[in-house]
């Protein structure tokens, strides 16, 4: 162990105010949530602020040994702690949402949450396999029961769904991780993510992972629990679920299927790619016909997380940090959606597209987030989304170029249906007299747009801040992977420059003026 | 002459008479009892053989215990026999089965 | 700090300062602020293009910001000035000055001013950075960043279905080009390893010959890096195929024509494939393809240009029209008359958008000709502002004595098509010249029927709401006696805040070409471009010497279009409705657009709804969750009765199933 | 052998033998239910004192020789010494909640506690034993006392039907046990464990594996194995539910520890000829358990499916045959006694304002609303059933699983958890209707500390606070599996 | 020679009437020929020399447990008529596994198997020696080596005999109990009350 243990710190905290809101009425449930999660932010802050960049590859390292072979061991690299920043920035925001909509159980549901919280944040911060395995399985009792009390009229199914399915995933990756551990004879992640393991057994593995992941992505065909948990859950539930759950899988992939078994990701980038194009056209089609708000943007997050595989298996540095910048983006803008559907929908409580429309009348305020969130969604350069999808597509296009190019087409869908969405809400005359009675955004909610916007721009001009951490992460792992990377169907095959030269000038004497604009 | 397979052989068979008493038997929970005394009697036999063919005792101290045991489990048996038939009026097989599902 | 960086950042300050202040802010402090950021610009950007023109100005980059460094993949955010930024410059900064005051005048009476001229001032942004670009990305940062303006623009008046719709089509259509686009941008990165266009530029000449797989098949490298990217080009510029977004757009504010639909955003197409014309030169075949794709437009839009009836279609279609005249110039290699073309277009189309829209100013937004009719004594200064940008739309100009700025660039375009000496030059200067004659015809319909002949607005709607609301006001005695096709409305000439840029535009519709076609085109051109686009001092040189038929060509069609539009909308009004019942089919063909709409909701639109809903309920709901999770739990649930029904409470099943397990075992040691 | 060694040895077993005599004799003179409560609380604290007194035998990781009595009848040992102590706890807390229940239902009579005494007795030999006979006797019992608990509330009809089932179907698979004994008697020449161990290496006949084999089916209806599970739901249902509770802990626990010894022990060289039965049985029960739990209504029903369930598990660190998969078992028993005592102890403060029991699911709709700690313990006991992190029942699961996967058994351990998640979906029903439905407003009435306590220590262990004692349950574990393993 | 016609005569009778015992209609049938089967299995025991385990079987079967079952089958005054004959469901399965079980325990066994059983070798600790009779060696064992099993085994019939006590014993309400105590202790003038009645109202009692 190395200093002050801030991990276990971020860990405690909402643990602990976890304990504390069940016990409390429901205003104070409400102040202690508020709180514990400004804390932990404060503290992701810090945590950022001594992150060394460049320093060693795993810092703020905790370990205890618990019993044979199984230790309480901690640690972040660029990647998780990005993650974690995503973690601690969405929860408060989360809370806020959930300020007023939430009126029934609320230290219980502040509970949920913050149990939440400190799982994730597990997750995303535990060295040990089955650390790692208790946390991200963990996960899913908090959610269910956010879901399944809170949700909406559905709200079982949803729960069902969403429990059984991503189990079902996530005890497969169990058993691999222990014939692993079996095999390399320890627990320590960083330690079996520089194991060979038999190419052989790679591809069973790999499988086993990936039916985790997959689910948690989620990627077709196994994406159907998304829409409906994300219909049924409360504001807070989609935005934590979008903008954190559905990471988990492609950190899994980052952190798990890759460096592990590089060959066997190889073998099956195929297998991802294709699943990923199915998924970026099926899914952007039928976001386009969704009458329910919040349907619309989880299909549209399918979308978004198939670029994220895609990206994961290019096998190269663009694939990989585009990956991550559109894992952060997603999660700050598909949660920035979410929270906009919830405003509306704590006012007028439907989803349902159609009982809206010329908001921008009476809430333009509102109307220009919602903007900036849908334009980011579409992936407009300056926003957080175009920097990760370019990278990604860039990344993948040195690889396949089919691949990005049908991608790409999610690019057109993506702003089809989001700008249809935007126009049946918030365009348009105000048909219903009592969506036009609707207020525009109150101090609680402009204090939650703000950041996420101001979080999303960053990211979208600077995204060097978030970069930064993981470079030299990234770089090692691309390291990892060059021994199993692909060739790309993208080869250059070189010609006979000088032919084709003169063939463009042969009316004229000279070199066209190609030449020099080298200005600097 | 008589070999350990000829005593095995009978066990066999009371044996398979004591199960089939159990499950072909639709009339009367007694003979179910009465079934598995066959059984038992099919292992003491057994172990009868089997110690005298071994020259060992300790199967005729077993078939004793089994013995023991099997006035001890028809006691309880039909204990229970009672008490049910009190509750029922009845012990016919066939109505042995509120519980199920 | 350098001049340009005020440029592009003054417009996003005060974008942001109106945008963001809003309401709250009121209108006339965000139009002052976004008209003082856009005229500062302006005046900032003049002396940069004096300066090149001049020949005293070096091109240099000025770094703003580090932007993504992801492996070999780099780009920063950049500014770029060389002469064709600065060509560009000045034509950005000036119209949208100009029309950020014309607005003010124009959107008088919305209630959303800040919001517009926040939108107005974000897209003069977006529009730099894009003209300033130092690499691909930045380029694709403001070619979205116009996207999204527009998108604003053209939704401005988003109460009206058919505008936000239109906004949709525009966004939607030009990310299809962007897909093309990004895909060029990745290629280049992967040829190149690099996106920064000098750096590609100069090593693109090495990578002619070489040849890449992409989709499958083997290309030429650089042939598939270009038609990409000119993919890209042609959603932005509304080319043939991607052009339908265009005439929707026109939902937009009129100013908003003017700007982006005309003058500045739609060029960004022709801008580009000039940046990028080192790369484009080293493929003969993407060139051919500029070209061809190019002089079907400019004929294609204008057909159709002949036959609407709505003013600001009739003037976007001759938009569309005047693009293809441009990537034929770009393609045939003579980048410097794009440039021309694009630099003189811009004011004469600008003046003419601004023009309809003092018309529509004028006639309470009445849009249909058919409803206009004399106007020219009503709104004197209207009418010769639109003449002015009428003759140099049309290249009105005798041979080296003095033309219209359209004289010249078009000219020059012909010219260098025919002088290219290839077959898709020789096609482009055959449609050039045909869609010539067309120009003329439309342009001189569309002054015949605004300004000249009877009133006719006595059946439009639009007018009779006006009139009606003017009689409740003073003029109450009027009512009942017109029956000059005036309905006693008489149309008011507009405010000067609308006459100052009308007149400053007509300036430059008279003037830019005559001024500047020496530096563009003629004389020297290598020491203006400084390299800044690659063109063939041959083909200039050529272009010299072209017979004097294809000098006068133009001059000849123009007349014929002239009078051709005079013959029927002045002499005898009636033939054109005659013409079009004669032609039938094809009428209605042109006049429907070549039907590109319909087909495009037939096998685009429509079959993607289609395959939404399909994927839906047949795909997830019907395939997946029902032979998935809902398939498991059905197995799961008729498994779970079975169980219960096995459980059935017979002591003897169950003594029945202990015997089978014991037999199973039993067996299975057996034969072990 | 010393007489004197041999009675120290089985110390727990004369103790409770001799206190169940004592409080039999007392209950002789006992009036009223004042008194019954007496002789519980009195049998509890023998229970005590004899989990006390096997502790040594625990820690010191008791083998061998020393641990050897009477000549190889019996044997002390840290493995059977941790089963005990498990035994005790669960008899305990059958005992403890027992007086409430039997009051209600007026039939509180003290030879409950004595023939709880008299079963627990009967365990300890069979987890002892390390010969058939003591096995037999020692089996044999415990299930003549379970008979008649089983039967306890004999005006019940439930009860009685209980008892009959129980009694014909325990007695039909001990005829078969016996069977098999006999066989393996016959040919091993020996009824002592070592002594079987020893003559049955290599290939053996035909009859020998017989024997194996009709041994391990009498053993799995004991520990309600597929297929000779039937018995289970329609026992654990109509049996009064502290007797249920008893059932699905005590007598499973001291079971399962048998079929250990015996699979290990005797028959340790013929693990192949009763691997594949045990996985077998092992995935049947596992599916047969979840699927049939599904369906239910009693939630007494929906734990006899889930005990089931539960078998499978263990059955899976059976079939692995190694130290770590018997560790993997007894850490998995340890937890599985904790989440059933607190899952029964829960079931029992289901009561309605009139005190009656409360059974049926649709019953406790909304429960987390009326009674929100007992809905919280019983909804973390339901998901750590389930095996969902990071409830200590997954560790159970993990441990079991891992074992499996070291002896490279994947096919049984992918297919057993992914049948896992079968069986969550019914543990997910309970909390479903406890937290996501609309009040019933039945489930109102309180309940006594005894069941606070204990449902409260036992939500303690399976929370994850429980992961504190991981390193504690396999140190302990691992020495008792390797006292099974000490002469193999 | 005889042997061998005596192992014929009891084991082909012994699983007659086995097999009797469980099909007759008549549970009282059932009993007396679970009886003969007992009688005869006796006799085998006898055959390979177990004489005390033989006779023990006559002694407590014959003696105890049968008449256990006729006093149950008595008391429980079961109305034969309305017992449904018949077989059960998958009887013909039932059949059939239960062939195929005896089937497999023939040929696994070896009952059949030309050179007989190869049984284990006893470890000697318990051999039936001709020094001592059959009862007299089982006692020495039963009460040396196996004297904590007889103790447990005691404890097992006592468990037995307590549970069939809880089960059945009944306090019946209602019925009299005599007390000594206070019929001893009752005087006559507690018991006799002189009373005159009126004419014509008679005695309230």
């Amino acid at each position: 162990m190395t200093g002050f243990p801030i991990l276990t710190l971020l860990l405690a905290v909402p643990l602990l105010a976890a304990l504390g809101c069940l016990l409390a009425g429901a205003q104070t449930a409400r102040r202690l949530a508020l709180a514990a999660t400004l804390i932990d932010f404060a503290l992701g802050v810090v945590l950022w602020s001594r992150y060394d960049i460049g320093g060693a590859q795993w810092q703020f390292t905790e370990n205890v040994a618990l019993f044979a072979g199984f230790s309480y061991k901690l640690g972040i690299d660029g990647i998780a702690l990005l993650l974690i920043m995503l973690s601690v920035f969405l929860m408060p925001i989360c809370i806020g949402a959930s300020w007023r909509s939430i009126d029934k159980r609320v230290g219980e549901y502040m509970a949920a949450f913050l149990l939440m919280e400190t799982l994730m944040i597990g997750v995303f911060a535990a060295q040990d396999l089955f650390l790692f395995y208790i946390m991200f399985e963990a996960g899913l009792i908090p959610m269910y029961l956010i879901i399944g009390v809170w949700g909406g009229a559905d709200r079982i199914y949803a729960s069902y769904k969403f429990f059984l399915y991503t189990l079902l995933g996530s005890v497969l990756m169990l058993i691999a991780m222990m014939w692993m551990v079996n095999d390399a004879g320890t627990t320590d992640i960083p330690t079996l993510m520089a194991y060979d393991f038999p190419v052989g057994a790679q591809k069973w593995l790999w499988l086993a992972f990936f039916a985790s992941f997959a689910v948690k992505m989620p990627m077709w065909p196994v994406h159907t629990w998304l829409p409906d948990a994300h219909v049924q859950a409360p504001t807070a539930g989609s935005v934590i679920l979008a903008g954190v759950l559905l990471k988990m899988g492609g950190y899994g992939f980052i952190r798990f299927s890759l460096p592990m078994f590089p060959e066997a990701s190889a073998q099956f980038a195929p297998l991802i790619f294709a699943l990923s194009m199915i998924a970026v056209i099926a899914t952007s089609l039928i976001a386009l016909v969704q009458h329910d708000m919040k349907k619309l943007i989880a299909y549209s997050s399918v979308a978004h997380m198939a670029i994220v595989t895609i990206g994961l298996f290019a096998f190269n540095v663009q694939g990989l940090e585009g990956s991550m910048i559109v894992m952060l983006s997603h999660g700050l803008v598909s949660g920035a959606l979410f929270l906009a559907v919830g405003v509306i929908y704590d006012r007028l409580h439907t989803r349902e597209i159609n009982r809206y429309g010329g908001l921008a009348i009476s809430m333009p305020r509102y109307a220009l987030f919602f903007m900036l969130f849908t334009m980011a969604s579409v992936g407009l350069p300056g926003t957080s989304g175009f920097v990760g999808e370019v990278l990604a597509l860039t990344g993948v296009y040195q690889v396949s170029s089919w691949v990005a190019a049908v991608c790409g087409m999610g690019v057109i869908l993506g702003a089809a249906y989001m700008l249809y969405l935007y126009r049946r809400v918030v365009f348009g005359i105000q048909a219903n007299p009592d969506a036009a009675a609707m207020t525009d955004l109150d101090l609680r909610e402009w204090l939650m747009m703000v950041p996420l916007a101001g979080a999303v721009l960053w990211m979208g001009i600077y995204p060097e801040s978030f970069l930064r951490p993981m470079r030299q992460d990234i770089a090692a792992l691309d390291a990892r992977l060059s021994r199993a990377r692909p060739t790309g169907d993208a080869t250059l095959t070189p010609g006979k420059p000088q032919s084709a030269v003169r063939a463009v000038t042969e009316t004229g004497h000279e070199q066209p003026a190609s030449a020099p604009m080298r200005a600097h | 002459m008589i070999g350990i397979g000829h005593y095995v052989t009978v066990s066999s068979i009371l044996f398979v008479l004591g199960v089939l008493g159990i499950f072909l038997n639709r009339k009367n929970v007694i003979i179910i009892l009465m079934a598995i005394e066959l059984i038992l009697l099919a292992v003491n036999i057994n172990l009868v053989a089997f110690s005298s063919y071994l020259h060992d005792l300790t199967g005729q101290i077993f078939a004793m215990f089994v013995l023991t045991v099997a006035a001890g489990e028809a006691a309880v048996g039909l204990a229970i026999l009672v008490i049910y038939f009190r509750d029922r009026g009845t012990i016919a097989v066939d109505d042995v089965h509120n519980l199920k599902g | 700090m350098d001049p340009i960086l005020f440029i592009v950042f003054l417009p996003l300050l005060a974008a942001m300062i109106a945008g963001l202040g809003n309401r709250a802010l009121g209108s006339v402090a965000a139009k002052t602020v976004t008209t003082g950021a856009l005229f500062i610009a302006c005046a900032l950007s003049w002396p940069i293009f004096l300066g090149f023109l001049g020949g005293h100005a070096e091109p240099h980059v000025v770094p703003v910001l580090q932007w993504v460094r992801s492996g070999a993949l780099s780009f920063d955010w950049a500014l770029r000035v060389d002469t064709l930024t600065a060509v560009m410059l000045v034509v950005v900064t000036s119209v949208s000055a100009l029309v950020h005051l014309y607005s003010w005048g124009y959107m008088d009476e919305d209630p959303d001013q800040p919001r517009f001229f926040a939108y107005l001032s974000l897209f003069t942004f977006a529009m730099l950075m894009l003209v300033t670009a130092d690499n691909l990305v930045q380029m694709f940062f403001g070619w979205e960043g116009v996207g999204l303006a527009s998108y604003l623009l053209i939704g401005f008046w988003f109460r009206k279905p058919s505008a936000s719709a239109a906004a949709i089509k525009a966004f939607v259509v030009n990310r299809v080009g962007d897909l093309g686009f990004m895909l060029g941008i990745f290629g280049t990165f992967l040829v190149f390893n690099t996106v920064s266009i000098p750096e590609i530029l100069v090593r693109a000449p090495a990578m002619a010959g070489s040849t890449i797989h992409f989709l499958g098949m083997q290309w030429d490298t650089m042939t598939i890096l270009c038609v990409l990217l000119f993919i890209g080009a042609m959603g932005k510029s509304a080319q043939l195929g991607l052009h339908t977004w265009l005439p929707d757009a026109m939902e937009g504010p009129t100013p908003v024509s003017a700007l982006i639909h005309a003058a500045t955003m739609v060029t960004a197409g022709v801008f580009m494939v000039c940046r990028l014309s080192p790369m484009f030169a080293a493929s003969p075949t993407a060139m051919a393809f500029v070209t061809i794709v190019g002089a079907c437009t400019l004929f294609f839009a204008a057909t159709i240009g002949t036959t609407q009836w709505d003013i600001k279609r009739v003037i976007a279609y001759s938009t569309c029209s005047q693009l293809g005249y441009m990537f034929v110039a770009a393609g045939v290699g003579a980048p410097g008359a794009a440039m021309f073309h694009l630099f003189t277009h811009a004011f004469f189309k600008a003046l003419l958008f601004l023009g309809a829209g003092s018309v529509i100013h004028a006639m309470h937004h009445e849009q249909d000709m058919r409803f206009y009719g004399g106007l020219r004594k009503q709104i004197p200064w209207t009418f010769w502002a639109m003449m002015a940008g009428t003759l140099a739309i049309t290249g009105v100009g005798i041979v080296d004595v003095f033309g219209f700025a359209g004289f010249y660039s078009k000219d020059s375009i012909l010219e260098a098509a025919y002088a290219s000496a290839s077959e898709s030059g020789r096609f482009g200067f055959w449609m050039g010249i045909f869609a010539a004659l067309l120009t003329s015809f439309y342009s001189w319909r569309l002054m015949f029927l605004t300004f000249y002949g009877k009133p006719r607005w006595a059946g439009s709607e639009h007018v009779q709401h006006a009139a009606h609301g003017d009689h409740h006001g003073a003029d109450t005695h009027a009512h009942g006696h017109h029956d000059d096709g005036t309905a006693g409305y008489h149309p008011h000439e507009s405010p000067l805040s609308m006459l100052v840029p009308l007149v400053l535009l007509s300036t430059g519709a008279v003037l830019a070409g005559f001024a500047f076609h020496h530096s563009f085109i003629s004389g020297g051109p290598g020491e203006f471009w400084k390299g800044s686009v690659a063109f063939s001092e041959e083909l200039i040189h050529h272009m010299h010497g072209v017979p004097w038929q294809v000098k006068w060509a133009p001059f000849a069609v123009m007349l014929t279009g002239f009078l051709t539009a005079w013959q029927f909308y002045i002499r005898k009004p009636e033939t054109p409705a005659q013409v079009a019942a004669q032609l039938g089919g094809l009428y209605r063909f042109v006049y429907n657009k070549w039907y590109f709409d319909e087909l495009y909701d037939r096998v685009f639109v429509r079959p993607a709804f289609w395959l939404g809903e399909k994927f839906w309920k047949l795909g997830d709901i019907g395939l997946i969750d029902r032979f998935g999770p809902n398939g498991a739990a059905w197995v799961v649930a008729q498994g779970s009765r079975g169980a219960q029904r096995f459980q059935s409470g017979y002591l003897y099943s169950y003594a029945l199933v202990m015997l089978l397990g014991l037999t199973a075992a039993i067996s299975w040691v057996m034969v072990h | 052998m010393s007489w004197t060694h041999s009675l120290t040895l089985v110390a727990p077993e004369e103790l409770l033998s001799v206190t169940g005599l004592v409080l039999l004799l007392a209950s002789a003179w006992s009036r009223g239910q004042r008194d019954a409560r007496a002789i519980t609380w009195l049998s509890v604290l023998a229970l005590a004192i004899a989990a006390i007194i096997v502790v040594p035998a625990l820690c010191g990781g008791l083998r061998g020789d020393a641990a050897n009595a009477f000549d190889g009848l019996y044997s002390g040992d840290s493995f059977a010494a941790f089963a005990k102590l498990l035994v005790y706890a669960a008899a305990g807390a059958s005992l403890l909640i027992a007086p409430v229940f039997f009051e209600k239902a007026r039939s509180m009579r003290p030879e409950y506690p004595v023939l709880v005494l008299f079963a627990v007795a009967g365990m300890g030999m069979m987890v002892s034993a390390t010969n058939l006979l003591t096995l037999y006797v020692g089996l044999e019992l415990n299930s003549l006392a379970a008979y008649v608990l089983a039967a306890f509330l004999r005006n019940d009809q439930r009860s009685a039907e209980a008892g009959l089932k129980y009694f014909v179907l325990g007695a039909l698979a001990s005829g078969i046990l016996l069977f098999g004994m006999s066989l393996t008697y016959g040919f091993a020449g020996t009824t002592s464990f070592a002594g079987i161990a020893a003559a049955l290496t290599g290939d053996i006949s035909t009859g020998a594996l017989f024997g194996l084999v009709f041994m391990l089916a009498g053993l799995a209806f004991k520990i309600s194995a597929a297929p000779f599970h039937m018995w289970t739901p329609d026992v654990y249902e109509g049996a009064p539910t502290p007797v249920t509770m008893f059932f699905a802990s005590a007598p499973k626990v001291a079971a399962l520890a048998l079929t250990m010894r015996i699979a290990i022990v005797p028959f340790g060289a013929q693990t192949v000829a009763w691997q594949q039965i045990v996985i077998v049985v092992s995935l049947m029960s596992i599916i047969i358990g979840a699927l049939g739990a599904i369906g239910q209504s009693n939630l007494k029903r929906l734990l006899a499916y889930s005990s089931i369930n539960n078998v499978g598990f263990l059955l899976i660190g059976l079939a692995a045959a190694t130290p770590a998969g018997v560790g993997a078992m007894l850490v998995y028993l340890a937890i599985y006694v904790a989440m059933t005592v607190g899952g029964f102890v829960a079931l029992l403060m289901l009561k309605d304002v009139d005190g009656n029991q409360v059974e049926q699911i649709d019953q406790i709709a909304g429960l987390s609303r009326e009674r929100k700690v007992l809905s919280l313990c019983f909804a973390m006991v339901m998901l750590s059933l389930a095996g969902i992190p990071p409830l200590f029942g997954f560790w159970g699961k993990f441990v079991v699983f891992q074992a499996a996967v070291a002896a490279d058994l994947l096919p049984l351990a992918i297919i057993g958890i992914a049948a896992s998640v079968i069986g969550a979906f019914y543990y997910l029903k309970v909390v479903k209707v406890m937290y996501f439905d609309e009040p019933a407003g039945v489930a109102l009435g309180k309940s006594d500390w005894v069941h606070q306590a204990l449902l409260l220590l036992a939500a303690l262990i399976i929370s994850p606070l429980g992961y504190l004692l991981t390193k504690w349950l396999s140190d302990l574990s691992s020495l008792a599996a390797g006292a099974l393993f000490a002469g193999t | 020679m005889i042997t061998v016609l005596a192992f014929y005569l009891f084991a082909t009778l012994t699983v007659l009437a086995g097999a009797v015992t469980i099909l007759a209609r008549n549970p009282v049938h059932s009993v007396l020929w679970l009886i003969v089967a007992f009688f005869n299995a006796a006799g085998l025991m006898v055959l390979v020399g177990a004489e005390f385990i033989a006779m023990l079987l006559v002694i407590v079967y014959v003696g105890a447990v049968a008449v256990l079952f006729l006093f149950v089958v008595m008391m429980l005054d079961i109305d034969f008529a309305q017992l449904r004959a018949g077989f059960v469901r998958n009887f013909p399965l039932g059949l059939l596994l239960a062939v195929v079980l005896l089937a497999e325990m023939g040929i696994g066994i070896g009952a059949w198997s030309v050179g007989g059983i190869k049984l284990g070798t006893p470890d000697g600790s318990a051999p039936t020696g001709a020094a001592a009779s059959n009862i007299e060696a089982v006692g020495m064992l039963l009460y040396s080596k196996y004297l904590f099993l007889f103790e447990a085994a005691g404890v097992l019939l006592l468990v037995a005999m307590v549970g069939a006590i809880v089960l059945t014993h009944r306090q019946r309400s209602g019925v009299r109990g005599q007390n000594i105590g206070r019929q001893i202790a009752r005087r006559p003038d507690e018991a006799t009350v002189n009373v005159k009645p009126e004419v014509g109202q008679g005695v309230t009692l």
